[in-house]
């Protein structure tokens, strides 16, 4: 496991994504990342040869076509050939698999990247093919009520309000204006979201994610470059990830063991944590993990407005790790946390601790 | 420094075009119990699941790892999907046996599969996108041209290809849970099969199968199973792009490149001499000869002539997919795990009746996309 | 374990679970800028400014480079069959009677080759080295797609020099 | 390049898969045809429905098929006012995590309770089959759940 044993230092050398935006009518995947890419590697004066592996996530099914990843890869200019490796996870995933491999030492850097354009298709049918093909996909059952499922667990047991999932969306919203990179934004109180129609009763259009395109890149490093790349850098010092049944109906969806299993590993509670990330695409979520990771009011909670502010699939996990990695480096927190989800209700679950000089 | 890592365990599937017995998860479930019970144990003494397969279209299930977790016994553990086209085997071998290499985690199972016969793998391969090409060629069509090329550089008789498809599937009968068994094959069955893309008969491309494929690895303190464990002496994976100026889709680079990576690893500097046994990723026949050129078993050019000289049939000085390889059996997602699989039953010394009498060190190859992905490993019986 | 059942239809072994789904569909600035040239009958590339190669289709960046690709050239009608095959197999999206040829045609000034169908010559004689042009659809039907081009046919020069396109097979 | 010069195009995507389904959710399937509701015997005498070849948390093959409902109890509930193009109602609905009677793990269907005030968590329902003729083995050959003892 991995809290026992002594992980080689890595550190988030550079991150950058791209502009948050609802539609991106003119780009293709491709044209998406690049510009991405080169400011991941230009923020650091390097380019594509001062890495030694790269590591991507997507899912074919946003754009509605086999293998999607594999053109991405134009982004990058894989020449001479480059070893290289594809999730069809969320690019926090990819980031774990290259760290992996920087934890044997023979490699120290590392390119991860993910891309997704959600606004192509509708994510209400595409997301439904993730559940069981057999006694759940068929009746099309969709996200948002998926997770209007798991806010009423959560009402019905005492845990939380209505009023706590618009207060978790109104300091979301605020805290992205200091966001340039965020899509939606905005100084709302609590009293006037929950003037806001349901979408699918008990949420409430504020307590939703809204539909993204986007793109993320980070640039990993160890030894070194990882000094050389950074001022200060910021350190991955516990990383673990933690998956749960998919039958909804045999989980207790108002805690999210996994996560707290990822944390436990992970060593969040080894040190006070600054800041958190949380990837919680709907605002109940934010409680959930919150209460898993064992936060408390005096941690900071995605102050870049986090997955309400926007929600580029695929990316928005990696994102978290590096709007951590950046508070980090530019001083403003010592000791983060992120995380991030995959799956109907927070199925899986990755935690990320980071760490200052 | 890496730990060491070692295949203990090994389970597959009976392949068939339709495995119409069994759901999604009783396929998966299938291999990994299988090799649960060749190495001893059970889900809970599993750390981590690994799990492989190509596009997520064939099965119209976006992310399947999601439902597949609990089937596999990865609830409340790390569990990772991966995807990188036909090669998605290897690379899912290879990334399971980093988890355990890094010392992150002591037995990691890895899985991969695919049950295309929920759709059907020529729709799923081919989804027209708008303002795209017409398509012109299906699948092998986009090999075939390569095969000539092939013919044209090394000056190779027409009939290589059969030997090939009649070799491969003369192993098959060998091998209890192949697709294919096709007792009465021979050169003019093959040579009278159907032209499928001029110079490919039709004998001479994979089937299409529904299987699956798995796997436990350990680290060195964790070793159990029936059988002596498999060392891992090098893997590697090497990407090229898809398409560009002056490729080489013939001898890619990137294959080159990746078998130079496992060679150093592994101490391997004459493959040849030094490799006992190889399963190499051939889906059409000519592929045998263009990859024992680029494996660097011979030299450039004279691939064709060690495949008519016989020297990787099953009683070859070299021989090549004594299971009958991906001509006889092809579940995509599972079918370069099977060449990694394969492997390490031969240097276990549990591959039956196609098993090569002392083989030592052993090479599992895949590729996938048009030749632009390629991972490899290397295995053998004794620590590396 | 059985199902067991008084219907006369037997147990249920299979489920149908038909999957539709629509998606608005970009191929993005470069992709466009290349359709748009067959609109107007002609081929329109990209060069890399790094590596000079020149790219038909771009795809907006250099493959092997990584850079954006923003230099437009008009590429020639005629070019090199550099391999083909003979398609013998009925398949999903075909649209053409088979037996026929389909080529990688190699433009005249562009560095990657596409596949091409080759007509007006029987399908024997088409050959490594062929020298092709592009027959296009009347110009009333000329659309954003490789459908505006009909086929390849020989253009009536020597065959190209194998040296010549060895490194676009 | 300026924006319409950018082209688009509608793309879909269509398939009519067709799964096996292996021995348990054969015998599920053929109880919905049949109008009757099966669970699986897993882990610790625990009756998982829908079932599954495997118990849900440990991986565990399962045993017997049991018969459970046709009646339960909500668990959880999401009223939604403006149904998808998918949904398998057309009207106002909820739905629903449903645990049936005899069950230790819940069922996610429709409920057809008419108005949000109609369903709550621990409410009561039944499920509403389809006529005998109409049913193919599916989920779908449950219309719908509907409060116990309720009309709508």
């Amino acid at each position: 496991m991995s809290a026992a044993r002594a992980v080689r230092p890595v550190s988030v050398a550079s991150f950058a994504q791209a502009q948050n935006v609802r539609r991106d009518d003119q780009r293709n995947e491709v044209e998406g990342l690049l510009p991405v890419i080169a400011e991941a590697f230009g923020a650091i004066g390097i380019t594509k040869d001062d890495v030694d592996f790269i590591c991507s996530g997507s899912t074919d099914y946003l754009v509605g076509g086999p293998f999607s990843f594999v053109m991405a890869l134009d982004a990058v200019g894989v020449w001479p050939p480059r070893s290289e490796s594809h999730v069809e996870m969320d690019g926090a995933w990819a980031l774990y698999e290259a760290w992996v491999l920087l934890q044997e030492g023979k490699v120290d850097a590392a390119l991860v990247y993910s891309f997704g354009r959600s606004s192509l298709g509708d994510l209400n049918e595409i997301l439904t093919l993730q559940l069981d093909p057999y006694t759940m996909a068929p009746l099309w059952p969709d996200i948002v009520s998926l997770n209007a499922l798991q806010a009423r667990a959560l009402i019905d047991a005492g845990k939380a309000t209505e009023a706590d999932f618009a207060a978790v969306a109104s300091r979301s919203r605020r805290d992205a204006l200091a966001n340039p990179k965020a899509q939606v934004a905005g100084d709302i109180p609590v009293e006037t979201l929950l003037e806001d129609e349901y979408v699918v009763a008990p949420l409430r259009r504020h307590a939703l994610p809204p539909i993204t395109d986007g793109a993320a890149a980070i640039v990993l490093a160890a030894g070194d470059k990882a000094t050389r790349w950074s001022e200060r850098p910021a350190w991955i010092t516990g990383f673990d990830h933690r998956i749960e049944t998919h039958a909804l109906g045999a989980r207790d969806l108002t805690a999210s063991p996994s996560t707290a299993k990822a944390g436990e590993v992970a060593g969040v509670a080894a040190g006070p944590v600054d800041l958190a990330e949380i990837h919680a695409p709907f605002a109940h979520q934010e409680l959930i993990v919150r209460e898993a990771l064992g936060l408390d009011g005096t941690v900071t909670v995605n102050p870049s407005g986090g997955a309400l502010a926007a929600n580029p699939i695929m990316s928005a996990g990696l994102i978290r790790i590096g709007e951590a990695a950046s508070r980090i480096a530019a001083g403003q927190a010592d000791r983060a946390v992120a995380h991030a989800t995959s799956g109907p209700c927070l199925q899986q679950n990755l935690v990320c601790v980071l760490e200052g000089a | 420094m890496a730990e060491r890592c070692a295949v203990i365990g090994v389970g597959q599937t009976h392949h068939k075009a339709k495995r119409e017995d069994v759901s999604i998860a009783g396929l998966v479930r299938e291999a990994a119990l299988r090799a649960l019970d060749d190495a001893e144990l059970t889900f809970a003494d599993i750390d981590a699941v690994v799990i492989g397969k190509a596009p997520d279209m064939f099965e119209g299930n976006m992310m399947p790892e999601l439902y597949l977790a609990p089937a596999l016994g990865a609830v409340g553990k790390p569990m990772i999907r991966v995807h990188t086209a036909g090669s998605v085997g290897g690379s899912t071998s290879i990334v399971a046996a980093h988890l355990i290499a890094s010392g992150i985690h002591k037995r990691v199972l890895t899985v991969a599969y695919e049950k295309q016969s929920d759709s059907d793998a020529m729709w799923a391969l081919s989804v027209p996108q708008p303002f795209a090409a017409p398509l012109l060629a299906g699948a092998g069509g986009y090999f075939a041209p390569h095969i000539r090329a092939y013919m044209r550089r090394s000056g190779a008789p027409d009939h290589i290809g059969c030997m090939v498809a009649v070799k491969d599937r003369q192993n098959a009968m060998r091998n209890p849970y192949a697709h294919l068994h096709l007792p009465d094959i021979d050169m003019k069955t093959v040579q009278e099969s159907v032209m499928l893309w001029d110079p490919l008969h039709y004998l001479e491309a994979c089937p299409s199968s529904d299987g699956a494929a798995a796997m436990v690895l350990a680290a060195e303190d964790s070793l159990s199973g029936r059988y002596p464990p498999a060392w891992v002496h090098g893997m590697a994976m090497r990407s090229e792009p898809t398409m560009f100026a002056g490729r080489d889709q013939v001898n890619p680079r990137a294959g080159r490149d990746c078998s130079a990576d496992v060679y150093v690893q592994a101490g391997i500097t004459d493959p040849r001499a030094q490799i006992d046994v190889a399963e190499i990723y051939v889906p059409f026949s000519w592929y045998e000869p263009m990859w024992l050129e680029n494996l660097g078993f011979c030299a450039l050019g004279d691939g064709w002539k060690l495949t008519e000289a016989g020297a990787t049939a099953f009683d070859g000085d070299i021989p090549w997919n004594t299971s009958g390889g991906v001509l006889s059996s092809n579940p995509i997602g599972a079918s370069g795990m099977l060449r990694f699989l394969e492997v390490a039953m031969q240097v276990r010394g549990q591959a039956g009746e196609h098993q090569i009498d002392g083989a030592r060190i052993a090479l599992g190859q895949a590729y996938g996309g048009g030749s632009q992905f390629f991972s490899m490993w290397v295995v053998g019986s004794e620590k590396p | 374990m059985t199902a067991a059942t008084a219907d006369e239809r037997g147990p249920v072994t299979t489920l149908a679970t038909p999957i539709a789904l629509d998606f608005d569909f970009t191929p993005g600035v470069a992709q466009s800028r290349f359709l748009r040239g067959l609109e107007q009958g002609k081929f329109m590339g990209q060069r890399c400014s790094v590596c000079g190669k020149v790219y038909v289709p771009s795809r907006g960046t250099c493959p092997t480079d990584g850079v954006p690709t923003t230099e437009d050239v008009e590429l020639s009608n005629s070019g090199t069959v550099t391999t083909f095959c003979v398609v013998n197999v009925p398949f999903a999206g075909q649209s053409i009677e088979i037996p026929y040829i389909a080529a990688q045609v190699l433009l005249d000034g562009a560095n990657l080759s596409f596949m091409g169908l080759i007509q007006e010559l029987p399908a024997t004689e088409v050959r490594m080295g062929l020298r092709v042009e592009a027959v296009w659809v009347p110009e009333d039907e000329l659309a954003p797609s490789l459908a505006s081009v009909r086929y390849f046919r020989p253009n009536g020069e020597p065959d190209a020099d194998y040296e010549t396109y060895k490194e676009y097979l | 390049m300026a924006d319409s010069e950018v082209l688009h195009a509608a793309h879909h995507i269509e398939y009519p898969y067709s799964r096996s389904l292996g021995p348990v959710l054969s015998a599920f399937m053929t109880g919905l045809r049949d109008g009757r509701l099966l669970g699986v015997t897993a882990s610790g005498g625990r009756i998982v429905c829908p079932p599954s070849e495997y118990d849900p948390d440990t991986g565990d093959d399962v045993g017997e098929l049991v018969e459970v409902g046709p009646g339960g109890v909500v668990e959880s509930w999401a009223w939604v006012s403006t149904p998808l193009r998918k949904h398998p109602l057309d009207r106002p609905f909820a739905w629903a995590l449903i645990r049936l009677d005899g069950a230790d793990t819940a069922l996610l269907h429709a409920v057809d309770a008419g108005s949000p005030g109609a369903v709550a968590t621990g409410d009561r329902v039944v499920p509403r089959f389809r006529p005998a003729g109409e049913r193919v083995g599916s989920l779908a050959d449950i219309e719908a759940f509907v409060p116990e003892g309720g009309a709508v």
